[in-house]
C-alpha cells in the first residue's frame, strides 16, 4: 500500500453569518464543515458526494488553500497544506489544481487558451518560448484540442471544449491532486461522456489522484475508488465504491442511492430500493436518518464513524 | 457586439468635440485669448466670425473650439480620477472584504450622501477657481458610484471560476486584480466614466455659474454660457453656441455611454458549434 | 382508438430574421399526446424542447414564431385560436411547469396568492375562496402545514418545496395537459425523486396527459410511458420507452444512451469508457436526415 | 421590522459623525474669512481692528484642534452653532429656509413622479415604438442641459413671452411661484426616472415569473397590474430616494437663478462670505435629509420586498 | 405736486440672496442699507441733491470754538414704531450698544470718533465720556477732533433703538426705529415687507402703504422679471444698461449717478517690477481705459483721471487722465530697464465690472507692450483676504473713493496700515505732509484745494491702475416717482419721498 498523499484530519470550517442585533453586528456561526478527516493515496479517485450545501465545495477549497479552515490539518506528502507554517500559494499550485463546475465562468473571457495556459508557467519560472510552447501544445493534445485553437478565446468554444481548456490549465504545472468540483454536471448528456472519459485517460497516463465532488451517483460509481457521503458538514459513510453501492448502510446514503434516477431501475422496479436494514452494528443509533436538517448554526451533536467492515464506515451516535 | 443608433450617433457627437479640441490650433481663426480687438464686439454671425463675436471681442467660434478641450479635459481627466479612485478602493474591497471593506463602504456611504454638486462647491472653494481646482474637484466627488460597481462586480467576478483557478495557480492578489478582475470589470466602469464625463461638464457649467468654475480667459464653455447669460437679449448667438456645444457634448456622451451600456449588458455572445 | 389530446402536425418554427426570411429552428416536428399519457422529450441543449413547449402554450417571444404545421388540441388548431380564448386555455386546460422554481416565482408575492390566482382567472371565485382553495392546492401537493406555507414568500422555502408550489399552481384547474419543462434539473436528487413521484402520482390520479421534457433518461424512463428524442429541432426517434431503451434505432440515440453511465454497469463491466457520440458519427449533420418513428404514431414512419 | 428600523437609523450615526469631521476639515483650510469678506465688495476700507475682534470672537484665533474640539461638543449636543454674520443659532436659519426648500424638492420630485414614471411604464410596455423613442430621446436631452441654462430659457418663454407665471421667487409662498422653478428642478429626476422605470419595467417583464403568469393565461393588463407594478416598484422606489434625497442639495442652482429662499442659497451665500457655522450646518442638514430619505426609502422597501427583511 | 397716497412698491434688493440681520446696527452690508431705509433713522442722513449729511433726528445743532462740541436740539416729534418718544437717552443707549466690544459690531469704528469711545471700547469705561444728556431733548457729544460727525453718524450701523426695548435679541427679528415705515414680515431668503408708519414725524409722509424689499441676486433674472412688471425698480449692469438704452419701452425711465468708487489695479512694491514708478506708470499708458469702458462696460462708468471721483469736492477737473499711448508706455518701460516686458498675476474676483473680465480686457493690450497679464481668479471673500493680508502681485478692486474726500485720501497716507486700507502700501512724504495740513484745515474749500494737490501726486505716482469712477443706474417702471440720484449708493433711496401714480398695474395700488 501506498503512503497517502494528502491527509485531511478533522477539518472544521465555519462562517461568520453577520446580521442579528440591533445593529447587524451579532454574528452567528455556519458550521460548514464539521471535522472530516479523510486520506488520499496517489492514484487514487476519491468522490465527495452529498446533498448540496452539505460542505463539499468549501472542503475542496480548504484543501485549494482558498478557503482558510477554522481547524485541522491538511498534510501534503506529510507537509501542512494549510494554517501556519503552510506553503504559499505558488508551491501549492504544483501539489494541487481543480477543475471548476461550470465551464462558462472558469475561464477568462478576455485571455486566449494560450495566455490562460502560459501564464501560470511563466509564473512559476518557466520564461523559454519554446520550452512553454511545447508545454502547451502537449497538454492541448493531452485534452483533445488542436494547438491551432490556442489563440481562440473561450466565447469561441463549446461547453464541452472549455472544459477540456479548463482541465488543461488545472494540468499545465503537472500537479499531483486534481479536485474535480462536479466537472459534468453542467454539461450535456451527450457531451459528458467525453469528459468523463478523458478524465479516466488523464489518471491513467499522468498518474493523477482525484477528489471529485458530484451529487450524480451514477458518474460517481463509474470513477472513484472511494466514496465519501457527506451529510450536513459531517461525513455519514465512507468506503469503497463498492462497500457503498452494493452495501450501503447509513440511511442517508441508502435514501440518495434509491434516489438517482436510473432508467434500468425504472424500467427494472425489482433492482429498486434496498430493503430497509434495521440491524445496527453493535445496536447502536445513526445519528439521523438524513431526512431532515440539522441546525447548522449549532455546534453538532457528538458522534464516531464506526468501522463496519475494513475501509467502510459508518457514522453512529456517540455513545457516551 | 453590436451597438444600436444611439451609440454611433453618441460616438459621432463625441468624436466632433474630440476633433474640435485636438484640431482647434490649427482649425481656429484666431487666438481664443489674445485676439480682442473691444472695437469688435458682440458682432453678430458673419463670413469672418462665424458665430459672432462676445463681449471682449474674441470670436466665439475660436472659443468654442478651444472649450472643447477644455471639456474634454475636464470630463477626462475628473473621470479618470475618478475611476482610479472608485475602481481601487471598490476592487481591493471587494476582494479583501473585512474591515477594509466596512471601511470603504462607509466612505462610500458618506460620498454618496453629500450631493456631488455640494461637495464640489467645498473643494472649489477651498482650491480657488480654475482648471486644475475643479479637475480635483470633479474628480473627487463622483467615485462613490464607481467604487460600488467596481465593488459588486470583484465580488461576483471573485466567485467566478477563473478567479479562484488563478489563485490555485499561484497567482498573487494583486496579479488576479489585475489581470482576472479589472478587464473584465472594465465595461461596466467605461459606462458609468462616459456618463460621468457627461455630468462633469454639467457640473463644471452649474460651478462657473455658481463663479466657482474654471474663469477667464480659459475658454470653458461653461463660463462662457454664464458670462453670455446677461447677453441674451443684447448679443444672443454669445449665449447660444456654447448652450448648445454643452448641450450636444453632453447628449453624446449620455448617449454614448447608454449605448455602451446596451450593448455590453447582454454580456459576451457564446458562440456554439 | 381514441383521439389523441395534443396533435402536434409538421411544426415549423424560426426566427424571424428582417421582414421574409426565417432561420428554421424546428423542423417538421410530429407528435401525439393521448389523454393520461405522459410522454418525455429528450435532446442535447439547443435542440429544441422549450420552445416546442412554448409554441404549445402560445407563449413564444417575439422574435420566434411559428411558420407552418398546426397544433391540434382536443382537435382545435391552438395557432388559429383569437388570443383571448388561447387565454382561457392557458393555465386552465394546458398547465406548465418551469425549470427555475427560484426565478418562476414572483418573488413579491405569497405563494398562497400566487396559486389564488388560478381561481380567480378560471373559475371566477373571489380572493377570499380562491386563497382557501391554494391551501387546499398546497396540501395536495404534500406542502406540511399548507395553511402556514400559503402565506410565505418563494424565498423562505427550499427550491423543492417551491416546485411543488408550482405543481399545486399548474395542477389547481386540473388541466388535461400538463407540460413540465425539465423541472427537476435544479434540484437536489433526493428532493428531485419526490418531486418526480409527486408529479408521476398526480397526474396519473387525474388522468393529466404530460408533456415531460428532460434531458436527462433516468428521469425520463421513470415518468414516460413513450419518449420523443429530438436532436437539432428534429424529432429524430419516437418509440416506447422500454422499447426505445432496449432497442435504440437511431444512432443519436444510440449514443445518448451509451453516454450514460447506469448503475450497476461497473460491477458488471468494470471502468470501461463511455460511448462518445462524436466518435461513432463522423458527421453530425447525417443525424437529422434519419428519423425512427414507432409505429404507434398515426402517421408513424416516414422521415 | 421595528429591529430592522431602528437598526437602519442606527446606521445613520457614524455617517453622519464621519460627514461632520470632513467638512470641518475642508473648511478649516478654506481660504478667505468672514472677517475680510466683509470688505470684499469693496464698499468700505478694511478695518484691521474689526477683522482681528471679529475672529477673536469666532474664535478663529484659537489652535485648530481647540475649535474642533469645541465643534464636536457643541454637536453632541445638536447644537449646530451661530452664524458669523448673523449671530444667529444655525438652526433657526436653516429652519427658516427649511420650508422652502422643502416645497421646492417635493414639487419637484411630485412633477418628476407624475410625469416620469408613467412615461417610463408606458415606454417599456410598447419598447420601440414612437412614444418610447420620444421618450427616451426627451430623457436624455433632459440630462444634457446645464440647470441653469434651462431654467433661463424657461424664464424667458414662461414669463415673459407668454406671461404666464412669475419669473421669480417665492412671492407669498402661492403654487404659482413654485411653478417655475420645480419644474426646472424636476426635469432630471424626471429624466433619470423615466430611464429607470423603462428600464425596470423591461426588466420585469423579461423575468421568469412572467412568463409564469402568462402561463396561467393571465390577460396582458392583470400581468402588469399583479406582477409587474410591484415589482418595477421596487426598482423605481430607489431612484426616486436617491434623487429625492440629493434634491436638496441640487437645487443651489436653481434657488439662486429664481431667487428662491431655500437652505441651497443659504450655503452658497455662506460659503462665498465664509460664514463657516452655517456651511458646515446646512451641509450636514443636507446630509441628514439625504439619509433619512434613504433610510425612509430602505423601510419602504422592505415593506414592498419581503426579501429584505429576513437577513 | 402731485403726489399720489397709497400703493405698494415692489423694490430690490440686489446685493445678495438674503439679508444678514434686521438688526441693521450689527450689519456692515450695503443689502441691509435698504431695510434701514425703511425702518430707521439716524443722527445725520445723507442728502442726495446737495450731495452731503445733513442733519435728521435734530432740528439743529450749535457747535464749539473749536470743532469739538456738538450741541444738537433733537426733533420733537420723532416716536419710535413701538410708541415711545425719541429722547437723548436712546442715543446714548444706541452708541454705547454699538461700541459694546461684546457686540464687536461694524458701527464702533465710528462711534470711535466720539470723545471717550475708545476707553469704553477697550472696557476701561462704563460710560463714553463724550455723550452727554443736557435734558430728554437735548444731546450733547463731544468729538475727538473738529471732525464732520455726519459721515460717520449718518451710516446704517449708527441708527438710533429705542432704550426701552428688554430683550435686545428681537431686533433681529422685529425691528423697531423711527423710519417712514414698521415692520411687517421677513421671509428669510425672499423678502422683507413693511408697512407705512402712521406717526413719521414728517408731515404727509410717506405716501407708499407699503413695500415688499424682494431679495433678487441674479441679474439675469432681475431683467426678466423686471421687464415682466413684477419689480418696480432694477440696478442694472453695463450690459442690461446697453440693452435698455436701446429700447424705446425703458429708455426713458433710467436714473444715473456717478457713484463714488474707483475701480483699479492696485500693484504690490513689493513685487520688483512694481517698485518703479515708470512700469506703474507705462501700464496706465498701456492700457485704453475709454474704450474697455466704451466697449465692455458699455458707458456706465467714467474713466478715471485720480483716485477722488468726479462726485468728490476735491476732484481735479483739469487733471488729465493718464493717455492711451502704447509708445510712451514702452518707452517708460525701457527706461526703467523692462525693454523686454516681465509677468504678473492679478488677483481677481468673478465681479463683470472690476473682475477678472476686465483683467482678460487688458490682457492683449498689454500684451502689446510685453507685458503678460494672468488673472488669478479668487472668490470675492479670498479677494478681500489676499488684499488685506499683501498676498498679491496686483488686485482688481473697486474702493470707496467718497463722498468724504478726507476720509477717501486718508488711505494713501504712509501712517495707515497695508491692512486698513493703504493696500499697495502707498509711501510718500509730500503726500502726507499735504494730507496732515488738510486734516488741521477748517476751511473747507481750502481744505479740499490741499486734497486735491495731494490726489494729484497719488495719480503721478500710479501706485493703482487708474480704470473708471462708477455709474450706478437704475430702470425703474414709468409709475414711480421720487427716486433721487444718490452717490453714495443709488440702491438706496428714500423710501419716505417715493410714490406711484395710477398708471401702476393694479397688483401695486
Ligand atoms: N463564503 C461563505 N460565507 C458564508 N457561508 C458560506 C460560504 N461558502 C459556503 N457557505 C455555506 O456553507 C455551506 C456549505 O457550502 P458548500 O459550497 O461547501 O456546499 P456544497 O456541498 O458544495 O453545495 P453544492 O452542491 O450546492 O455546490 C452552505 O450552507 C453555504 O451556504
Ligand atoms: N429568442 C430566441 N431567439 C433566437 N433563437 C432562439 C431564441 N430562443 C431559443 N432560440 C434557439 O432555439 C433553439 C432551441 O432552443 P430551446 O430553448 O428550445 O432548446 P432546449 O432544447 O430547450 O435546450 P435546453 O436543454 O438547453 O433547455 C436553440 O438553438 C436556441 O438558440
Ligand atoms: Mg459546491
Ligand atoms: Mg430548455
Ligand atoms: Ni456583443
Amino acid at each position: 500500500m501506498t503512503a497517502p498523499l494528502l491527509q485531511v484530519d478533522d477539518l472544521h470550517v465555519r462562517f461568520p453569518i453577520s446580521g442579528g442585533g440591533l445593529f447587524g453586528t451579532g454574528r452567528r456561526m455556519l458550521h460548514a464543515v464539521n471535522g472530516i478527516s479523510f486520506d488520499l493515496a496517489k492514484g487514487e479517485c476519491l468522490s465527495i458526494v452529498g446533498e448540496s450545501g452539505c460542505g463539499k465545495s468549501t472542503t475542496a477549497l480548504s484543501i485549494l488553500g482558498l478557503q482558510e479552515p477554522t481547524e485541522g490539518t491538511i498534510r501534503y506528502r506529510g507537509q501542512p497544506l494549510a494554517g501556519p507554517g503552510a506553503p504559499g500559494r505558488m508551491q501549492r499550485a504544483k501539489a494541487v489544481q481543480m477543475v471548476f463546475q461550470d465551464p462558462y465562468a472558469s475561464l477568462n473571457p478576455r485571455q486566449c487558451v494560450r495566455t490562460s495556459l502560459a501564464a501560470p508557467l511563466k509564473l512559476h519560472g518557466i520564461t523559454a518560448a519554446s520550452e512553454i510552447e511545447g508545454r502547451i501544445e502537449a497538454m492541448l493534445k493531452n485534452v483533445g484540442l488542436t494547438p491551432e485553437q490556442a489563440r481562440r478565446y473561450p466565447h469561441e468554444f463549446s461547453g464541452g471544449q472549455r472544459q477540456r481548456i479548463g482541465i488543461a490549465r488545472a494540468l499545465i504545472l503537472e500537479p499531483e491532486i486534481v479536485v474535480l468540483d462536479e466537472p459534468v454536471s453542467a454539461l450535456d448528456v451527450s457531451i459528458r461522456a467525453q469528459i468523463i472519459n478523458l478524465l479516466l485517460d488523464l489518471q491513467e497516463k499522468l498518474g493523477l489522484s482525484y477528489i471529485m465532488i458530484s451529487h450524480d451517483l451514477s458518474v460517481v460509481e463509474h470513477m472513484s475508488d472511494r466514496v465519501l457521503v457527506m451529510f450536513f458538514g459531517e461525513v455519514v459513510e465512507e468506503g469503497g465504491w463498492r462497500q457503498i453501492f452494493e452495501t450501503p448502510t447509513h440511511p442517508y446514503t441508502r435514501r440518495l442511492i434509491a434516489a438517482i434516477p436510473d432508467p434500468d431501475a425504472a424500467l427494472n422496479p425489482v433492482a429498486a430500493a434496498f430493503a430497509p436494514d434495521a440491524t445496527l452494528p453493535d445496536g447502536r443509533r445513526f445519528v439521523s436518518d438524513g431526512s431532515a436538517a440539522p441546525d447548522v448554526f449549532k455546534p453538532p451533536v457528538p458522534s464516531a464513524l464506526v468501522e463496519i467492515a475494513p475501509g467502510h464506515r459508518v457514522r453512529l451516535a456517540s455513545t457516551a | 457586439m453590436r451597438f444600436g443608433f444611439n451609440f454611433w450617433l453618441g460616438a459621432s457627437l463625441t468624436a466632433l468635440v474630440i476633433l474640435a479640441g485636438v484640431l482647434a490650433p490649427w482649425i481656429a481663426p484666431f487666438d481664443p485669448v489674445l485676439d480682442a480687438d473691444l472695437m469688435s464686439s458682440e458682432l453678430p454671425p458673419d463670413a469672418t466670425f462665424w458665430f459672432g463675436t462676445d463681449g471682449q471681442g474674441r470670436d466665439v467660434y475660436t472659443r468654442i473650439l478651444y472649450g472643447a478641450q477644455i471639456s474634454l479635459t475636464v470630463g477626462i481627466v475628473s473621470q479618470v480620477i475618478n475611476s482610479v479612485i472608485g475602481v481601487t478602493l471598490g476592487m481591493t474591497a471587494g476582494y479583501w472584504g473585512g474591515w477594509w471593506d466596512d471601511l470603504v463602504n462607509g466612505l462610500t456611504n458618506v460620498m454618496l450622501a453629500i450631493p456631488s454638486l455640494i461637495f464640489a462647491l467645498a473643494v472649489m472653494a477651498v482650491l480657488g477657481p480654475g482648471l486644475p481646482s475643479l479637475l480635483v474637484a470633479l474628480g473627487l466627488t463622483n467615485w462613490s458610484w464607481t467604487c460600488r460597481i467596481a465593488r459588486s462586480s470583484t465580488l461576483s467576478l471573485k466567485s467566478q471560476g477563473y478567479v479562484q483557478a488563478a489563485q490555485t495557480l499561484g497567482y498573487g492578489d494583486l496579479r488576479i486584480m489585475f489581470t482576472q478582475i479589472l478587464p473584465n470589470m472594465m465595461g461596466p466602469i467605461l459606462v458609468m466614466a462616459t456618463l460621468g464625463m457627461g455630468s462633469a461638464v454639467l457640473s463644471e457649467a452649474a460651478l462657473s455659474f455658481l463663479g466657482l468654475g474654471i474663469q477667464p480667459p480659459f475658454p470653458s464653455w461653461g463660463s462662457m454660457l454664464t458670462d453670455a447669460r446677461q447677453l441674451i437679449q443684447l448679443a444672443p448667438w454669445v449665449a447660444i453656441f456654447p448652450g448648445l456645444a454643452i448641450f450636444l457634448s453632453v447628449l453624446g456622451f449620455n448617449l454614448l455611454g447608454d449605448g455602451l451600456r446596451d450593448s455590453l449588458d447582454p454580456h459576451m455572445r457564446t458562440r456554439k458549434p | 382508438m381514441t383521439a389523441p389530446l395534443l396533435d402536434i402536425r409538421n411544426l415549423r418554427l424560426g426566427v424571424a430574421l428582417g421582414r421574409s426570411v426565417h432561420h428554421p429552428l424546428l423542423k417538421d416536428v410530429t407528435f401525439q399526446i393521448m389523454p393520461g399519457e405522459a410522454y418525455g422529450l429528450v435532446g442535447e441543449s439547443g435542440s429544441g424542447k422549450s420552445i416546442t413547449s412554448l409554441a404549445v402554450m402560445g407563449l413564444l417571444k417575439k422574435p420566434l414564431a411559428v411558420t407552418s404545421g398546426e397544433i391540434l388540441f382536443k382537435g382545435q388548431n391552438l395557432l388559429s385560436r383569437p388570443k383571448r380564448e388561447m387565454r382561457r386555455l392557458r393555465g386552465n386546460r394546458i398547465a406548465m411547469i418551469f425549470q427555475e422554481p427560484m426565478t418562476a416565482l414572483n418573488p413579491l408575492s405569497t405563494v398562497g396568492r400566487q396559486i389564488a390566482e388560478m381561481f380567480v382567472l378560471h373559475q371566477g371565485r373571489s380572493w377570499g375562496e380562491a386563497e382557501r382553495l391554494a391551501v387546499e392546492a398546497l396540501g395536495n401537493v404534500r406542502v406540511p402545514n399548507p395553511d402556514r406555507r400559503a402565506k410565505n414568500y418563494p424565498h423562505q422555502m427550499s427550491g423543492g418545496l417551491r416546485q411543488r408550489v408550482m405543481i399545486a399552481m399548474a395542477l389547481a384547474c386540473n388541466p388535461d395537459l400538463l407540460i413540465a419543462d425539465e423541472p427537476t434539473t435544479a434540484l437536489d436528487v433526493t428532493v428531485q425523486a419526490e418531486v418526480l413521484r409527486l408529479i408521476k402520482e398526480l397526474c396519473a390520479a387525474r388522468g393529466t396527459a404530460v408533456l415531460f421534457i428532460s434531458h436527462d433518461l433516468g428521469v425520463i424512463a421513470s415518468i414516460c410511458q413513450r419518449v420523443g428524442v429530438m436532436y437539432a429541432g428534429c424529432l429524430v426517434e419516437e418509440n416506447e420507452t422500454r422499447a426505445l431503451f432496449e432497442n435504440p434505432r437511431h444512432a443519436y440515440t444510440r449514443g445518448l444512451l451509451g453516454a450514460l453511465p447506469r448503475l450497476g454497469s461497473r460491477s458488471a463491466h468494470g471502468r470501461q469508457r463511455l460511448v462518445d457520440i462524436d466518435s461513432i458519427i463522423a458527421d453530425r449533420s447525417t443525424l437529422t436526415e434519419t428519423r425512427f418513428i414507432a409505429p404507434r404514431g398515426p402517421e408513424g414512419g416516414q422521415p | 421590522m421595528l429591529r430592522f428600523t431602528l437598526r437602519r437609523i442606527f446606521q445613520i450615526i457614524p455617517t453622519v459623525v464621519v460627514v461632520a469631521l470632513l467638512i470641518f476639515v475642508i473648511f478649516s483650510v478654506v481660504p478667505g474669512t468672514f472677517a475680510a469678506s466683509l470688505f470684499a465688495d469693496g464698499k468700505r476700507a478694511a478695518d484691521p481692528q474689526m477683522i482681528a475682534r471679529l475672529n477673536e470672537e469666532f474664535g478663529l484665533n484659537k489652535p485648530l484642534l481647540e475649535r474642533f474640539v469645541a465643534y464636536v461638543t457643541d454637536l453632541a449636543q445638536f447644537d449646530l452653532g451661530t452664524s458669523f454674520r448673523t449671530r444667529q443659532p444655525v438652526i433657526d436659519l436653516i429652519n427658516d429656509r427649511m420650508g422652502a426648500s422643502l416645497q421646492l424638492a417635493i414639487a419637484a420630485m411630485v412633477f418628476a413622479l407624475v410625469v416620469g414614471v408613467p412615461l417610463g411604464f408606458l415606454a417599456a410596455l410598447r419598447p420601440g415604438s414612437v412614444l418610447d423613442t420620444v421618450t427616451m430621446i426627451g430623457a436624455v436631452s433632459g440630462l444634457s442641459m446645464p440647470q441653469f441654462w434651462l431654467g433661463l430659457l424657461m424664464m424667458y418663454l414662461f414669463a415673459l413671452q407668454l406671461n404666464w407665471l412669475p419669473s421669480f421667487g417665492y412671492g407669498d409662498g402661492s403654487f404659482r411661484n413654485l411653478i417655475l422653478p420645480a419644474v426646472t428642478l424636476g426635469v432630471t429626476p424626471l429624466a433619470l426616472l423615466a430611464r429607470t422605470t423603462r428600464a425596470g419595467v423591461l426588466d420585469v417583464l423579461n423575468a421568469d415569473f412572467i412568463r409564469t403568469a402568462h402561463s396561467k393565461g393571465m390577460s396582458e393588463a392583470k400581468v402588469v397590474r399583479w406582477h409587474v407594478a410591484r415589482n418595477a416598484l421596487v426598482l423605481i422606489v430607489t431612484t426616486v430616494g436617491l434623487q429625492f434625497g440629493s434634491l436638496i442639495g441640487q437645487a443651489v442652482v436653481i434657488e439662486k437663478l429664481f431667487a428662491w429662499p431655500g437652505i441651497g442659497s443659504l450655503l452658497v451665500d455662506s460659503v462665498a462670505i465664509r460664514d463657516i457655522p452655517v456651511v458646515q450646518g446646512t451641509i450636514l442638514v443636507i446630509v441628514l435629509w439625504f439619509l433619512v430619505i434613504n433610510t425612509a426609502v430602505d423601510l419602504i422597501y422592505a415593506a414592498i420586498d419581503p426579501r429584505i427583511k429576513q437577513e | 405736486a402731485g403726489e399720489r397716497q397709497g400703493g405698494t412698491l415692489v423694490f430690490t434688493a440686489p446685493y445678495g440672496s438674503s439679508f444678514a440681520t434686521l438688526d441693521v446696527q450689527a450689519s456692515p452690508n450695503t443689502q441691509e442699507e435698504f431695510i434701514t431705509q425703511a425702518i430707521h433713522r439716524a443722527l445725520y442722513s445723507w442728502d442726495s441733491i446737495q450731495n452731503k449729511p445733513v442733519l435728521e433726528l435734530a432740528d439743529s445743532e450749535d457747535v464749539s470754538e473749536d470743532g469739538t462740541v456738538h450741541t444738537y436740539r433733537l426733533r420733537k416729534n420723532a416716536v419710535f414704531h413701538n410708541g415711545k418718544p425719541l429722547t437723548a437717552d436712546d442715543f446714548i443707549y444706541s452708541y454705547k450698544r454699538i461700541a459694546n466690544p461684546k457686540n464687536a459690531f461694524p458701527g464702533a469704528s465710528f462711534i470711535a470718533n466720539i470723545k471717550g469711545a475708545d476707553d469704553y471700547i477697550a472696557g476701561k469705561a462704563e460710560e463714553i465720556s463724550g455723550l452727554r444728556k443736557i435734558d430728554d431733548n437735548t444731546l450733547e457729544i463731544t468729538y475727538t477732533g473738529p471732525i464732520n460727525p455726519g459721515f460717520p453718524l449718518m451710516q446704517n450701523t449708527t441708527v438710533i433703538y429705542p432704550s426701552n426695548v428688554e430683550d435686545e435679541s428681537s431686533f433681529g427679528k422685529s425691528p423697531v426705529g423711527l423710519g417712514a415705515f414698521t415692520f411687517k414680515e421677513h421671509v428669510p431668503g425672499s423678502q422683507v415687507v413693511v408697512e407705512k408708519f402712521d406717526k413719521y414725524y414728517e408731515e404727509g409722509k410717506p405716501y407708499l402703504d407699503r413695500i415688499n424689499i424682494v431679495l433678487m441676486a441674479e441679474d439675469a433674472a432681475r431683467d426678466v422679471a423686471f421687464r415682466n412688471k413684477e419689480i418696480d425698480v432694477s440696478i442694472l449692469g453695463p450690459t442690461q444698461y446697453q440693452a435698455y438704452q436701446g429700447e424705446d419701452a425703458l429708455k426713458d425711465h433710467l436714473l444715473e449717478v456717478a457713484e463714488v468708487y474707483t475701480r483699479n489695479i492696485g500693484f504690490n512694491p513689493a513685487f520688483e517690477p512694481f517698485k518703479d514708478k515708470r512700469v506703474r506708470q507705462a501700464i496706465n499708458h498701456a492700457i485704453n481705459a475709454p474704450l474697455i469702458i466704451e466697449r465692455l462696460v458699455k458707458n456706465k462708468a467714467y474713466p478715471a483721471s485720480g483716485w477722488l471721483p468726479i462726485s468728490s469736492p476735491a476732484f481735479d477737473k483739469d487733471k488729465p487722465a493718464y493717455a492711451f499711448d502704447p509708445e510712451k508706455a514702452k518707452a517708460l518701460l525701457a527706461e526703467a530697464g523692462y525693454a523686454d516686458g516681465f509677468e504678473f498675476e492679478v488677483t481677481a474676483s468673478p465681479n463683470e465690472s472690476w473682475g477678472v473680465p476686465i483683467v482678460e480686457a487688458i490682457l492683449p493690450m498689454l500684451q502689446k507692450v510685453g507685458i503678460t497679464v494672468k488673472p488669478k481668479p479668487v472668490e470675492s471673500s479670498a479677494l478681500g483676504e489676499a488684499v488685506t493680508t499683501n498676498n498679491f502681485q496686483a488686485f482688481i478692486w473697486s474702493n470707496l473713493s467718497g463722498p468724504d474726500p478726507l476720509n477717501a485720501l486718508r488711505c494713501y497716507h504712509s501712517k495707515t496700515a497695508q491692512s486698513a486700507c493703504n493696500y499697495t502700501s502707498y509711501a510718500s512724504p509730500e503726500f502726507d505732509k499735504l494730507y496732515d495740513t488738510a486734516q488741521q484745515e477748517r476751511n473747507p474749500a481750502k481744505q479740499n484745494d490741499l486734497l486735491r494737490q495731494a490726489n494729484n501726486i497719488v495719480q503721478d505716482d500710479a501706485p493703482v491702475w487708474f480704470f473708471n469712477y462708477n455709474k450706478a443706474v437704475m430702470a425703474y417702471q414709468p409709475w414711480i416717482h421720487g427716486l433721487v440720484p444718490n452717490a453714495t449708493e443709488l440702491a438706496v433711496q428714500p423710501y419716505d419721498e417715493i410714490w406711484i401714480d395710477e398708471t401702476a398695474p393694479d397688483s401695486r395700488k
